[in-house]
């Protein structure tokens, strides 16, 4: 866990350690996602992460943003950070190359509690680049396969092209065992055979039992508010649902109190909640 | 024409321009720069007129000291009074802005704007304790490449007189 | 010399139940639906307020304690096409005619009421003056020049310069020669003299915006010093970008500014924040002509030049 | 939670006692500046006194009359700007490769907090729990904390805006303070101008009174037949009210503000608002900071920053989505945090009744205000 080692003297809570990008993959045809494969430059600072958890990317002269880990604990390091270009410093990080150097500090945030979803159905559900910390717990729950029931996991995106981790999508998942993948996209073109439309009435068609399942979903709130709506009406309860939210974050660590809501830190309570947590927060996010 | 990369202090060139009348000289700071001191001067030239009054000193060979750093902008309109205290701030010794002579300005009234602006930036720089003589503004034409050159060699004369910029004494960004 | 400031209690209390009813009405009969003004606020300061029923009018006051101009809250009210009644002295309207002109806010959602001033107090020193003597100051209006606000020194503007409707007996104005005070006394020091002291401000300075959050003359939809691209302010409270910070605030409203000093009376840490406006405004009225830079009009004077203005070359033609 | 006001429990117990001349505290000040960083209340002629670094030359003077300083002494503790680290590109001579060195801004040496008053002092306690307790430890302020001490002055005259009595707080409170000095005359009187007693309540405090520095500046003994004066004096600052405090009487809105996130009164009451930090910036237990990069050309420094929740962009993504877009969301905010987010995380009130937001908010929009409201609304 970096930032608690007190081997120098100097103080390193809110100080990164210095990476290297590996490698960058566009993951959309418009590019606007690509992932980073972060390395650290002192094999002693790697640390270990869980499913959802997130980390402090820098890129030095522009600032920091927490971004979430989408490479399984199970594949340990370089570690992939999926990214949207959506501001400042993702934009930058979007400008750099391999072997370019960055920052990283984490892992931040609490985590998927999978050890808590033993042998139960496990319905996931994505939007976009909502994918990306999901995909994390998707590799992680196949990595211990056996521990889980029957997985569908429901992704849709704008466009055929926004599809991403397509080798994942295409290639890997439909082959486990006793795994569905499901894709949509908002709009399709020549080549899509597949169906067309929003993820939510998708969801409603699939209509996965609420039998002993746990759904976890991540998008953008739009399509969120709707799962939510949806589930409801499959017979999900409250706390079979989880999902992530995301705030502005400073310092990732609780101290700098810009991520809450209520009383509630997003960097250190969250970003996972279960639906019945989100219920008690104040409509502030 | 590749468009110039503008920003950092490697590729910029410098002017100068004739002081108005004698000013209480600001202090020397502290610590005597060594000889061989060369001073970093901003100039913003407008595209029109001082960048091409610049280049024409260029081509006729007139030498004038490199101690301009040259920012093209569209016109002296463009100038924001902030660029000038930012140049300041981050080591500049002294700072020029040359434009079209009034009248002849390619947007017709930019100068005439900028005129007023830096008429009063000039008395509010020396208001704030930034000696006046370090901040300069001439119209220069496409043609004056001879006045161009002695402006720069003018000015870098009196700012290598006057020593190291305001940034020594306002001290460092963070 | 300008009028020298004084309290009429008399007139400010009818004023008051005049701007009170006139409220009222405009509230009852719903031709706004919002009236800005002022009521009663911690220890009687007298804070702004915003009416929206007729019994809200009720607490409207106007006394010697109205000093917060109100222009600026109309910011917080763009979206929607209600009617806004806005309640505004002299210098209250000049705040109100700098929205105006800067064409942030429709005059014709506006219904202005404009009372004539003879003087406001400065909320702060009367605070600070024993409670007996501030009783006396507030109901008898016997009040030492002192206790006014700085800007009562040189008003040249006791009645509102825009309303739809004037409460009271406009007040005799006298013509006034505007002199610079503050400019003068910081131009007669050095060089390093003046560094000095505005180093020391900018050490004192905490950044908290307020005199930019309550001067009428910085309205920008988004404020430079809030950008991140280009990054025109570092969050840094070292010396130069707090001096730069201060550069901009003054400069950008340099011709705008109506010398009203709230961004002074507002801030916490009490500095002379009027020394960087006093300078722009001596200047731009010696330079350019300009008799009264405080005042509002269609065009700025860093907005216009003339041919002839003041230049670096002599012979420039 | 904490001791003070009337008929409180009784304090810690004092370790060492002393006596130094109320005339004698400048000299004391100037000699511990010669190797500590000292911050006071720093006199400012004509104007109330800052908490600013008091330093080792002649022009700094000590100002203990006014009740408090304009802004508080968290300064030194979270420093408006702190440095967190430097980093430098450089491109290998041979290989061509990019290698970047990061180097961590260096802790600070020792610092010393003298006349913070005892409503400052108890403030450090309430940071302390946000920066040194919980999931992370944050060691730049760790570092800074282990070396600084804090000695309070108890406050002879509380005014109209003091209300440490409404947190359980008093004016001669000894919580996170290491020394605190009461005047000999005992309360009542504007400044003291015959002595103080020193009296150490830890470690450090007790370090503090029998360094050399102390010593020249005459910190003496204090002579037998004092004994029974000093514990008057003590327990008569300690049992002094405030005006604002008794007024108030005792806050506990916690509960109450559970059922009011949604309540129209926040819309009512920030219409005045003008969204500065002033209140937030000057207030002794406002913590939230932001992070930011300064540099060009591949060289900078990475630095925190005082941040406010009353400024508009303290919550803008990137993206534009902005979870407090209007003046009541952050109002709210302000409020909600000290009275009770902060409560249900540490079980306390984040606010030690100084008085700073009363006398600097331009709009009056602040603490009691909005403490005593809310007790009259319904949830």
């Amino acid at each position: 866990m970096s930032g608690q080692c007190a081997c120098t003297g100097e103080p390193r809570l809110l100080v990164p350690d210095v990476g290297t990008i590996v490698d960058v993959r566009d993951e959309t045809a418009s590019g606007d996602v690509k992932t980073f494969r972060i390395a650290l430059d002192d094999p002693q600072a790697e640390w270990r992460h869980l499913p959802g958890q997130c980390a402090m990317v820098s890129v030095f002269g522009v600032g920091e943003a927490m971004i979430s880990i989408t490479s399984s604990p199970t594949r340990g390091w370089p570690l992939e950070f999926s990214v949207k270009r959506v501001g400042r410093v993702t934009g930058a990080l979007h400008d750099l190359h391999p072997g370019d150097k960055v920052g990283l500090r984490g892992p931040y945030g609490n985590h998927f509690p999978a050890e808590e979803w033993k042998d139960r159905r496990l319905v996931f559900i994505a939007g976009g680049i909502g994918l990306a910390p999901v995909r994390c717990l998707i590799d992680w729950c196949l990595a211990h396969r056996e521990d889980f029931g029957h997985i569908d996991i429901i992704y849709g995106a704008r466009s055929p092209g926004d599809l991403c981790f397509k080798t994942d999508l295409f290639d890997r998942w439909p082959r486990e065992k006793d795994t569905e993948v499901h894709l949509t996209v908002d709009e399709g073109d020549q080549e899509w055979t597949g169906p067309v439309g929003f993820v939510p009435p998708f969801l409603e068609e699939i209509g996965p039992s609420p039998e002993n399942a746990v759904a976890i979903t991540c998008g953008p709130p739009i399509m969120i508010k709707f799962v939510l709506q949806t589930l409801a009406r499959l017979g999900f309860t409250d706390d079979q649902i989880v999902t992530t939210l995301e705030l502005k974050m400073q310092c990732g660590v609780g101290k700098c109190g810009r991520c809450n809501i209520g009383e509630k830190y997003v960097c250190v309570d969250g970003p996972v909640f279960t639906l019945s947590e989100i219920r008690e927060l104040p409509d502030e996010f | 024409m590749q468009p110039r990369k503008s920003g950092g202090f490697e590729n910029m060139a410098e002017s100068a321009s004739r002081p108005e009348e004698a000013r209480p000289a600001e202090t020397r700071p502290a610590e005597e720069p060594g000889a061989g001191w060369e001073p970093v001067i901003v100039g913003f030239l407008c595209n029109w007129c001082s960048y091409a009054g610049a280049d024409s000193a260029g081509t006729a060979r007139m030498v004038h000291p490199p101690n301009v750093r040259v920012i093209r902008v569209p016109c002296s309109g463009r100038v924001n009074p902030r660029f000038i205290l930012r140049a300041f701030q981050r080591g500049a010794d002294g700072v020029l802005v040359s434009g079209c002579h009034p009248g002849d300005c390619h947007y017709s009234t930019g100068n005439y704007y900028a005129r007023r602006r830096l008429v009063l930036l000039k008395r509010y720089l020396e208001y704030l304790g930034i000696d006046p003589r370090r901040f300069r503004t001439h119209w220069v034409s496409a043609s004056e490449g001879q006045k161009f050159a002695d402006i720069v060699r003018e000015m870098t004369a009196e700012i290598k007189a006057l020593g190291p910029g305001p940034k020594a004494k306002l001290g460092e960004l963070v | 010399m300008p009028r020298k400031p004084m309290l009429d209690i008399e007139r400010m209390r009818s004023a008051e139940e005049a701007l009170r009813r006139e409220a009222r009405r405009l509230l009852a009969d719903g031709v706004v639906s919002v009236f800005l003004g002022h009521e009663e606020g911690w220890d009687g300061l007298a804070v702004p307020s915003f009416a929206t029923s007729p019994e809200d009018a009720e607490k409207l006051v106007w006394n010697p304690l109205v000093a917060p101009h109100l222009a600026k809250y109309l910011l917080d009210r763009l979206a929607g096409d209600e009617k806004v009644g806005i309640v505004v002295n002299g210098c209250g309207s000049l705040a109100l005619e700098r929205i105006l002109k800067d064409r942030r806010f429709p005059r014709e959602r506006l219904y202005i009421v404009g009372i004539p001033c003879t003087g406001i107090l400065d909320p702060a020193r009367v605070a600070d003056l024993p409670p007996e003597r501030r009783r006396e100051v507030l109901e008898t209006g016997r009040a030492e020049a002192g206790l006014f606000l700085d800007r009562c020194s040189w008003c040249d503007v006791p009645n509102a310069v825009v309303s739809d409707i004037l409460v009271g007996e406009p007040v005799a104005e006298e013509p006034t020669v505007h002199e610079y005070p503050r400019a003068a006394r910081l131009e007669a020091m050095s060089l390093e003299e003046r560094f000095e002291h505005f180093k020391d401000l900018y050490e004192r300075c905490i950044r908290c915006f307020a005199c930019r959050n309550v001067c009428p003359a910085c309205s920008c939809r988004e404020c430079c010093l809030d950008q991140w691209e280009p990054l025109w302010l570092g969050r840094a409270t070292s010396v130069p970008e707090q001096q730069m910070f201060h550069f901009i605030r003054a400069f950008d409203v340099a011709g705008r500014c109506i010398r009203c000093g709230e961004c002074e009376r507002v801030c916490p840490m009490g500095l002379p924040l009027m020394d960087f406006n006093d300078k722009l405004l001596k200047d731009i009225a010696e330079l350019f002509g300009v008799e009264r830079p405080h005042v509002p009009t269609d065009v700025e004077p860093l907005g216009r030049f003339d041919p002839q203005d003041p230049d670096f070359e002599e012979g420039a033609e | 939670m904490g001791e003070g006001g009337k008929g409180m429990a009784p304090g810690p117990v004092p370790r060492t006692t002393k006596l130094v001349e109320a005339s004698g505290l400048d000299g004391w000040l100037r000699a511990v500046a010669r190797e500590a960083r000292v911050w006071a209340p720093v006199k400012v002629d004509g104007r109330p006194p800052l908490f600013r670094e008091f330093g080792a030359g002649e022009e700094d003077r000590l100002d203990l009359e006014a009740v408090r300083t304009v802004n508080s002494p968290k300064g030194a503790l979270l420093p408006q700007t702190e440095p967190l680290m430097t980093y430098a590109m450089t491109k290998d001579a041979e290989s061509g490769r990019p290698s970047l060195d990061l180097e961590r801004a260096a802790p600070g040496g020792p610092v010393v907090v003298f006349g913070a008053r005892p409503c400052d002092a108890a403030a450090f306690e309430l940071l302390d729990k946000v920066f040194l307790t919980g999931d992370f430890v944050d060691d730049h302020y760790q570092a800074r904390r282990a070396k600084t001490t804090v000695v309070a002055v108890a406050c002879p005259r509380p005014d109209e805006a003091c209300f440490c009595t409404s947190f359980g707080l008093s004016p001669g409170g000894t919580r996170g303070a290491d020394v605190v000095l009461y005047g000999r005359s005992g309360p009542g009187v504007p400044v003291e101008t015959v002595a103080y007693y020193a009296v150490a309540y830890t470690e450090r405090g007790e370090a503090f009174l029998a360094a050399p520095a102390a010593r020249a500046a005459g910190v003496a003994d204090v002579p037998e037949d004092e004994g029974r004066c000093l514990e008057e004096v003590v327990s008569a600052f300690r049992g002094l009210g405030t005006p604002l405090g008794d007024r108030l009487g005792r806050i506990d809105v916690a509960a109450r503000l559970d059922g009011l996130f949604d309540h129209p009164y926040w819309e009512k009451v920030s219409a005045r608002c003008l969204s500065c930090g002033a209140c937030t910036f000057i207030c002794p237990t406002c913590y939230c900071f932001g992070v930011a990069d300064c540099g060009a050309l591949g060289k900078g420094v990475r630095y925190r920053y005082w941040d406010a929740c009353k400024l508009p962009h303290f919550m803008l993504m990137a993206g534009g989505h902005n979870p407090r877009p209007a003046k009541s969301n952050r109002t709210r905010q302000r409020f909600m945090h000290k009275l009770n987010y902060y409560h249900h995380r540490y079980g306390e009130y984040q606010c030690v009744g100084c008085g700073r937001c009363v006398e600097s908010c331009p709009v009056g929009l602040h603490l009691p205000l909005v403490a005593g409201e809310v007790g009259g609304l319904e949830g």
